[in-house]
Parts: C-alpha cells; structure tokens; sequence
C-alpha cells in the first residue's frame, strides 16, 4: 500500500529525519495561508501516489502567492498522468506546500527488502534526483547498498562503509548515520516495502529530506492499524479498489481487452499467457484464490464486467477447495441482471466440474465450455 | 522411498481451522500417516475420532513422535507456528499459510539458518508423493498417479494443471512439490533439483517457474551442472506487466532478470527443455518418454 | 540500578501493563488528598529500595483520613530496615497511596536474565506474594520457566504453554500474555536486569500488578537516559555514592574493619578472601579498575579512610596500564590534610612499582610493606 | 605452537584510542605479528609507522590476511565491533571491553552460534603464549616465562598474581589465557581446559574461578571425564556476601550454587587438586612437579 508524499514525511518527523518546513493545503486559499506562514518561496508539489511527478508540472517552484494560487489551482482537482500511472492517470485532492530549499549535495536514498538475501537493503547514490532504474542501467558502480540482518539490528558498522564511499564531508557522518538509522527503524516497525528519499540533499551542512516515499506491505497491514487509516481510494483504480473490498487479487491491465477470471496465480499468469498466443490480449489479471466462496466469485465476475475494455471473458477454474458448482452459482449470480455481456469461455476441471457445467447449460447464459486451455485458446481465436 | 519422507515418517498438523481441518482429512484419507495434530485449547480431544490433538507442538513430537509438521495457522501467528515445530526438533515442515509478512518470514529464514530443518513454503500446496501415498499439503490427489516425473512449482493451480496433463496421457509422477509463491521462501526449486537428481524413482523433471526473482537462474546454474535427468521447464507470466504484483508476492517484475523471457533463456542454454507454455508440458514429457 | 516502586509502576501505566490506581504523596497531607481523590480504602507504601517491606511496617492499609495520615507520617523521614537492607536501612521520602486491590488470585511474575542459557528467562509462580528465593527452597516444582530468544521477539507459543500450567480461567488468557508481552518488552527495551511483579493479582477477572521492581543494569545505562533521571541518591550508602560518582567498583560491607583498596576485581575478592584468613574481616570490596589515574586513586583511598569502620588498611595494587607510582601519589594526595589514620598495610607490585615505594618512604605517610599478600595476611594479624 | 594460534596467525587490533594504542604497542613489542589496525577515519595511517590502519574490518582482512582480532573499542560500541569482525571471517576474537551491557552480549552469542568463530572474553586480559612470543591482550608479558603450566582465569590481576608466582618459583606458562568476569561471555573454563588438554605444551593447568555462575561447576564436570593432566583449582571471594556484585558483573552470589564453597566442593570431587587460596597456587604446583 502506498500512502502520499505528506503522509510519509509526518513519519519521518515523528522518528526525527529532517524534512522541509511545510504544509497540506486541500485548496489554493489555504496554499496561499501556508506560503504566509512559511514566509518565503515555496515549492508546490502535487500529492499523487506516483513518482516523476516534476517531469508533468505535479512539482513547481512558486516565487509569490500569485505563483501559488495559479499552482495550485491548475493541480488540485485534476488527473496527474507521469511515466508511473496507469490509465488515465491519478487526481490530486491535495498539494504540499514547502520552504524552498538550497541544494548543495543530491543522494538517492532507499531502504527495501532484498529478497535474494532475505534482508533488508539501504541503497544510497550520489546520483540523487534521478530515478534508481535510470542510475541502475547507465551508472551501476554508483549504487552502493549495505544489508541489514533480520535478526540484528542495522549495525553503524555497516552505515560508516557506506559513507565513506561517498566523499561527503567527515563532520556530516552523525548527521547520516542518524537519518540511515531512522529510516531503516521507520523500514521495519512500520513492516515497509519500500522507503525513498529522492533526492536526500544536504543543505547548509544539514542532510534534509526533500522528498519521501514509503511503501507498505500488503501482507502486514493488518498489523499496521495506524497506516491503515492513510489509505488513499482516490489513488486505485475504481475495479482495482472494489477488488481490494473483496480480497481478490485483481490486476487491471489497460491494453488488452480479454477478461480473465481464473483460481490460483500462476495458473491466472499461464490463462493471461494463453489469451496472448491466441492474439489477443489480456485485460486484467484475476485470481479469486484458493478458497473462494459464491459471494466473491460473483463479485469477481462483476468486476470483469463492468471492465469496458473487455470483450471477451475467459474462466478457468481448477476445483480444490473451491467447487466449480459453487463457482457456477456465482457466476449465474452475477449476470442475473444483466441483458448484454460479452462472451464467455469456461474451463471447468476438478472438484464439481461436471456438476458445474451443467448448472451453467441449464441457466440461459450464454457460455462456450472449452476442455483445457489450449482449447480455450482456440475459442478465443474463433470468437474475435 | 522418493524425496522428503522416509518409512518412519509421522504428520503433525498445525491448525485446525476450516481449511486445516479439511485438508489433514484428505491427507489422511489419502493415506498419509498422521500422528498428531496441535490446536491449542483442543488438547485431549481427537481429530477424526482418532489422531490426538495437543495444545503444543512439543507435547505432540514427544507423546507421538511426530517429524513432519504440515502448518495451516493463518499468517498473523504463521511465524510463532514454523518456529514452535523448529524449536520442537520438527525436521520437515510444510508451511501451506499464505500472506506471511515479509519480514516475519525473513526472521524464521536466519532464525532457521545452520538448523537442521527443512521449511517448504510458504504459500504453497505442499508435496505429495503417489506411490507412498503420502501427502503433506492440498495437492488433489484424485489428479495424480504414481510414475517416472517429479514435478516442482512455485504455483499451486498450476501445478495441477500439469499433473491432470500427465495423468491424462498416462504418465504419473515420483513426487509433487510446489515450492510456493513467496519471494522469501524455504526450500528452493536447487533443493528440489538435488533431491529428484538423487531420487531413483525420479526419471525426468518438470520445473515450472514464473516471473519474479531469481529462483529460475539459480535453477539453470545447477541444472547445467549438477542435473543428470532431462528437466523440463515452464515460466509464466510471459505477459505480465511490470511492477504489478501478479497474485504471488513473489510474482512481480522488478527488473530485466525478473522477466519470463530472461529465465527461458538461461533455463534453456542450462540444458532444459522449454516448455513454451504450461498446456504443453505433458506433449514433451510424452515425446522425451518415447 | 534500582528504581522505586511508583516509578516502575509509571513505566508500566506507559507500557500499558494495569496497576492499581493510586498517587505519590511527598507529606501526610499530600497523602490524605490522594486518598480523598481515590475515594476509597488505601494502600500506604512506603518508598524504598528494597522488598520486604510489607513485614516492618512500610505497607499499611488505612480505611480512613485518620489512618492514611498516621500512616504516612510514621513512615516519612524515617529510615526503614527490612530482611534486605544493608547498614542502618533506607529512608522513607515518599509513600505510593493506592486503591485497595481485592485478590483473588496471587501470582509471582519476574523477567530476569539467565546467564546459562544467554536469554531473558519469565518466571512464574503461583504462590505469589511469597518471596521467589522461599518458593524455589520449598516448592520448586511451582516455578515456571520460559525462555526468550536474544534475536527474537518472545513468542506466543511459549506464553501459552505457560499459561495451559497455571490453571486460570481460560478466558483470562489474552489479558495474560498481553502483560507478560509487555513485561518482557520492558525488560529489552530498557536494559533490565530484573523486574519482578510480586504479586501479579487477578482481581474481578483483571489481571493487576499490585508491587512493581525494576532493576536497570548498570553497564547499559549509558542509553537509558531516561532512566538514569530515576536515579534516587537518597537510597544509597553516601561512600557507595561517592564511589559511583569516581566509577570505582566499591561495596560497604557491614561487619568488617579492614579498608581494602585494590586493582582488579578478583584480586580485590582474593584480597578480601585473605583478610579473613588473617582472622580479621574486610570492611569493603573495592576495585580501582585497570587504568586508574591518581586523582581516581586519592578519591579512592579517601573513601576508604572516610569509612569510620575501618582500622587497617590493606592496598593491594598489582601494575598494569596503572603505574605504581601514580597510585601512591594519589595515597599521598588523599592523606595530605589527615593528622590521624589507620595502619596502612601496601604491597605494590608490577609497573613502577619501586618508584612507588621511593615515593611513599620520602612522603612522611605511616605505611608499612608488604612483599605479597601472604605476608600482608602476617602483617595484618600483627598490628590487630 | 601452543592453544590458540598458528604459525599463520597474524593479529589485526581493533580501536586505538589510548589503552588500545599502549596495550598494541605492548603486543608487537613482545613479538605479536600485529599485520593490521583497524580505527575508522585513521585508514591509509600507519600505527608505530609499520602497521596499516584500516577503517574497516573487511578491508584489512582482505589486505594483510588478519584472523585473530584484538578488540579495544568502548562498551557502548563493542557489539558492532565484535560482529563486524565476525562477519569479516575472523576466526578467533579477543574481547578486552569492559562493561558492555548484557543485552548486547546475549545477541553476540546468538549471532555466532554455528557459526566458525570463537570470542574470548569480553572483560577479560586475552591470552598470552610465551614460547611463541604472542600475546593477544593485556596480560603483562615482564611477569610470564616459557613451561608447562596452562593457566586460564576469570579475572585479570589476579591472574597476574599467579603467574609472578610460578615466573618466581621458576615454573613456567605454556600459555596464560583469562576468559573474563562477564556473566555472558565466549570461551568458556570447558573450551579452555580442552584446549590444554590437546596441547602437548602443558602439562599441568591452572584454573583461577571466583564466585557467580556456575561456570566452575561446568569445568568440574568436564575435568571428571576429560582432563587427565592434573588441575590445580583456586575460587576467590569465599568472604563476598549474598547479592552484592563484586566488581565483575558475573562475580555475584545469587543462590547456593554460585558460592565459592560450593563451587570448591564439586571441584574437589572432579579431582582437581584445591589451591585454598591464590597466594598457594605456585606452592602447590612446585608440589606436583617435583
């Protein structure tokens, strides 16, 4: 789960990583009241769960409160599209208001999981500013990591190597000690995914993070009661969010127009795989789970429906837990409704297939049973 | 005997919520001898009318003797289960839990580390081994048939989709793994590799991989020199987009050698026989059979 | 380091771990507010730094205004002696009034570290109230033991095999391993040495802990600053005080009249060991430490001599990184002013150790040599 | 070569504040191949102008080859200092640290355990071995000579005071090794007395115990059914009262085990010779040896 720029940077005050002195401003008016009280140039930057923001006018450098209203103006309310968004792009509701900043030194900083070795990794680059893939493909050596134990905690051992790699200024290493140290603890209380600060500048012989990404992990926000309520629905996309609702692992693709609907990941990948060798395209990855129940295979057939790239619907399901008879009902369930859908391709096997099938040729919808997925493949061709 | 069980092997099961309970019935209908089971609060009573449940692993391993333990507890006390049975002398464990927190399962991976233990998964179906009928997991067993392929995935579905193939052409399997769809996970598809590499039951392997990670290029580093037995391989996720999350927490490309193609390649100049997609697994295995 | 009973229950309300509602009060008029606030029947206890209070009048419960001042004032500014305290007993500056608990059940709970395993251990008995070291002699079958993991948090399956042995109410349990989670985290998180609840009370189906101990290891002070703000001179012997303040490893001992100054712990026991061979008995252990300087060692020697118990002192300093010759000026300097004091008994030996006696034969200082600490055992017998 | 070293051991010392600094001095001066220091911000500088100072670990590992490390850092840093020698490759680490809390030494221990690395100390002299000339430490080396006696000890000066007397009596050490007063702490009395008892150098031990713990019992133990070259035992602080910490944080007596009475009782009926006080130990070995 990604939580907004100002939300990542209220957690980086509260563990005492130095950010710009700012503000939220939910309209231009109150941008113009927090650029009084910050008394100086401010830097008005769009709050969107995306990076590369500054390439599309979501990050201006406002010298008076004129610049301010027009800024803020022109972000708030509307989609900010960057190299980062899917579709149509994601609204802005609010910007961050900041005290300008000099910069004398850029650092890319990050903490994520290195799953190779099963730690976690600080990444830091004194290409600070640009964007780690960029740095990765054309300047490698420049990317220094330090890993940390998941048992121990960071050792300053590990942080004073890494330092002095960088040719920063000797006096500077509390300073930077504190901040990789902070952010690593912010990295693992807060069960992260990923943190970056892009750039880390120093300014005035003090390090401060200008900008502030934290990424959570799904799987641990159960445990993270207090960024649960930093969800952001505005930030996913409209079926993405309803998938979310149901616990359905759903994956919505722009470019294709099959949707599938399918039990298990990789047997979701392999249907998505097949949908293109037919020529085709997916429009979504789906996976309702090991286990799911009538109700959430309804929901999940919605979904696909109400997905208006979608042309084609492919079901694969594999029976286990799951009963492809219950899967049936679901799916009836959810086209009770309707007078137009498009066309479907069921694949029926395992637990209650037959049972499944005949369920399915007994309703009047309009369904094409295929045998395997190579068989579903080809009545995909056949249809479009 | 295939890989991972011995004639003195005994089943403990962990967790007998919903799925924990259905499941260790069909593992014991199956045949699998299951000598215990752990739910606290249940100790004393019986699962089935016969296999004892305790309150603790460690009462289970020394009333029964039990040395495979089979977890279903859900994900928030997943660590807590993997390290009670660690710290119980349990030396296999198959952890079915899916939506571990990362960082739990990178704790139990050093906690673990130097141990004698084996940890398969988590997030995964676990294993099952036809001509023993034996099975630790969720694999259905009305798919497989015992024969000459052992098959290893990071998938669980998927795997049954290659079984049902090679069951329907008549080709059954030594063992079933699915290694789970963890990015930090126990046992490896190079743990897999070596055990079927030494197993005599095992004449030819099916590795199906996926996106994500760098499971896949280990596999081919050991495959090219270390694999005997022809291995055929599969990815998916050909045509996933980058940084999505495909379902598996581990099934997200992050980078070029997170890419299916980039793992063909390397599985294939390893020496393995690609299967171009998971639906003509079973053709190959047929052809190579011949 | 100890803390006093309020404030270890201050640091458990922080923790969230239930105690008893109550106040401190400084004077009986303080105290009577406390009670009026509270509304009902009180605790008054005594605030020292020891256990055993309950058995010499520092816990007295007062059913009225009448009681609670009385109370009060028999215990303020006077110095109480339990089965635990050394020397004259400790001073009563605060008492701690609390609600009246009704028990239904006693337990005993404490962390400490075992140093066999090399983990945090939890104890728990359920003969609370009873001190552990009467239980473990009587009925040590009724001392529980769980063991925590350096590297990792405390884990629910041990708490819960714990729990399954003490035959409470089922439905208690998640109150119980809430409190022992937090008990434990309190003991890593600052650097505990021991904390003890004794006894732990289940009260209307809650769990309360009724005493509260915390003892801070001494070596980790050094970040926990918080607590070294708890520090409470008032409970120290004055010559331990002053020792503490040097950093010298010095312990009164009670009954013995020969001074002992020496480097090194086990020679300093080795030292004192040899005292009592002579058939006289040592006054006190102290440590100078490896490095000592000679204002370490004059405020050392100053210690000793300011100890009214002691008729002969032994120096027993063995060269090292510490010159002989720098100890013996700081003898020198430490009996500059001093007209009378007792025999002085010194083998010197190691690093400048001839110097050292050079030194000390020009000074005027009364001191008698030794060869080693056999003929300072001769020597001692016969001056006593 | 007596316990502890090689022919290929080459010392790297670790924190050269000032005891660092005079106690390295000490070390190279009696003969110690000292290849490398390690003090963060002096790397590229010279120590006695011949030796690298390194600012990590790692680079002066990968440099000169180092594989015993001599430990001087502070408390509050010694934790991160011992691991990252560890995590460096070095195989033997002494320890000189006084004062470094528990917590810190329980996560040190578990970080090494199964690992190939063994921790002398902390809070302890380190070791000295005569006939090689190779002192790892702070032990004196005036008041050592080369012979038979294996002398291991908890404390520091006190250790020194035995030594002077067998230097005096004209008995001397194969090697003289103090394991330190912390209650938590790496080579134990049982690591030591192994160790002696291998060595073809010593031919009788020392052993110089005090009260705490319960490390002598442990050493009695073993002499019981492992040490068959005769022990000369001595426990100070026989006069120390119940709860009071005597200097060294494990020198406490904390229940009936932890009493020097005790601990001389169980010594006795292992064997071991009982030296009644320190000041007796060179007496009673000149006793033995004659």
């Amino acid at each position: 789960m990604q939580i907004h720029e100002f939300q990542a940077k209220n957690i980086f005050k509260e563990y005492g990583i130095p950010v710009p002195e700012g503000e939220i401003a939910n309209n231009p008016q109150e941008a113009i009241s927090v650029m009084e009280k910050l008394n100086s140039k401010v830097v008005v930057k769009a709050q969107v769960h995306s990076g590369g923001r500054g390439k599309v006018g979501g990050v201006k450098l406002a010298e008076n409160s004129d610049d301010v209203f027009r800024f803020s103006s022109e972000m708030i309310g509307r989609k900010l599209v960057t190299n980062q968004t899917a579709g149509n792009g994601l609204p802005v509701n609010k910007v961050l208001i900041e005290k300008v900043t000099e910069i004398e030194t850029e650092l890319y900083l990050a903490v994520t999981m290195d799953y190779e070795s099963g730690s976690p990794v600080v990444i830091i680059s004194t290409e600070g500013g640009m964007e780690i893939e960029t740095i990765a493909e054309k300047n490698p050596e420049k990317i220094l990591k330090i890993f940390g134990d998941p048992l121990l905690e960071l050792l300053p051992y590990k942080i004073r190597k890494l330092f002095e790699k960088l040719n920063i200024e000797p006096s500077l290493y509390k300073q930077f000690s504190s901040i990789i140290l902070k952010v690593y603890k912010i990295f693992v209380e807060k069960d992260c995914s990923l943190i970056e600060i892009n750039p880390l500048v120093i300014s005035n012989e003090k390090f401060i993070a200008l900008d502030a990404k934290i990424s959570i992990e799904e799987d641990a926000l159960f445990r993270q009661t207090k960024i649960q309520d930093l969800f952001d629905s505005t930030q996913i996309d409209p079926l993405e969010l309803e998938a979310l609702k149901y616990d359905l692992s759903y994956v919505k693709l722009y470019d294709g127009d099959v949707g599938c609907m399918v039990n298990g990941a990789g047997l979701a990948m392999a249907t998505m795989d097949i949908t293109v060798k037919a020529g085709t395209k997916p429009a979504n990855f789906l996976d309702v789970g090991g286990s799911a129940d009538q109700n959430k295979i309804k929901k999940a057939f919605e979904i696909i429906t109400e997905d208006s790239d979608v042309k084609v619907i492919l079901v694969n399901l594999f029976g286990g837990i799951l009963r492809c008879d219950i899967a049936a009902q679901g799916i009836i369930e959810a086209l009770k409704d309707k007078k137009e859908y498009p066309s479907i391709i069921g694949v029926f096997r395992g637990t209650n297939s037959e049972e499944a099938k005949r369920i399915l040729t007994d309703s009047k919808i309009k369904l094409i049973f295929a045998e395997d997925l190579i068989d579903a493949a080809k009545k995909i061709k056949e249809i479009e | 005997m295939t890989i991972l069980i011995h004639s003195e092997t005994k089943m403990v099961v962990q967790g007998l919520g919903r799925d924990g309970s259905f499941q260790a019935s069909k593992c014991k209908s199956y045949g699998t001898p299951i000598v215990s089971a752990v739910h606290p609060g249940r100790g004393g009573l019986y699962f089935e009318d016969s296999v004892p449940i305790f309150d603790s692993v460690e009462e289970s391993v020394d009333t029964t003797g039990a040395n495979l333990g089979l977890i279903f507890v859900p994900a928030p006390f997943a660590l807590d289960a993997i390290i009670e049975q660690v710290d119980s002398g349990i030396e296999n464990i198959v952890c079915i839990t899916e939506g571990i927190p990362v960082q739990d399962m990178t704790k139990v991976m050093s906690y673990i580390e130097g141990k004698k233990v084996r940890l398969i998964g988590p997030n995964c179906p676990g294993f099952i081994c036809p001509k023993e009928n034996f099975k630790a997991g969720i694999i259905p067993s009305e798919i497989v048939s015992s024969g000459p392929v052992g098959v290893v995935s990071r998938s669980g579905t998927l795997t049954y989709e290659a079984i049902v193939q090679l069951t329907n052409l008549g080709i059954g399997q030594s063992a079933c793994i699915g290694i789970g769809g963890d990015p930090i996970h126990g046992t490896s598809f190079v743990d897999t590799l070596r055990m079927f590499e030494e197993d005599n039951d095992t004449k030819i392997i099916v590795m199906i991989g996926e996106i994500g990670g760098l499971r896949e290029q280990h596999a081919a580093e050991y495959i090219k020199s270390n694999v005997s037995k022809p291995v055929v391989a599969c990815i998916v996720g050909q045509t996933a987009p980058s940084g999505r999350r495909m379902g598996h927490a581990g099934a997200i490309v992050t980078g070029k050698s997170a890419l299916a193609q980039e793992k063909i390649k390397v599985l294939k100049s390893s020496g393995a026989i690609i299967a171009e997609s998971p639906t003509e697994i079973g053709y190959v295995i047929k052809e190579i059979l011949k």
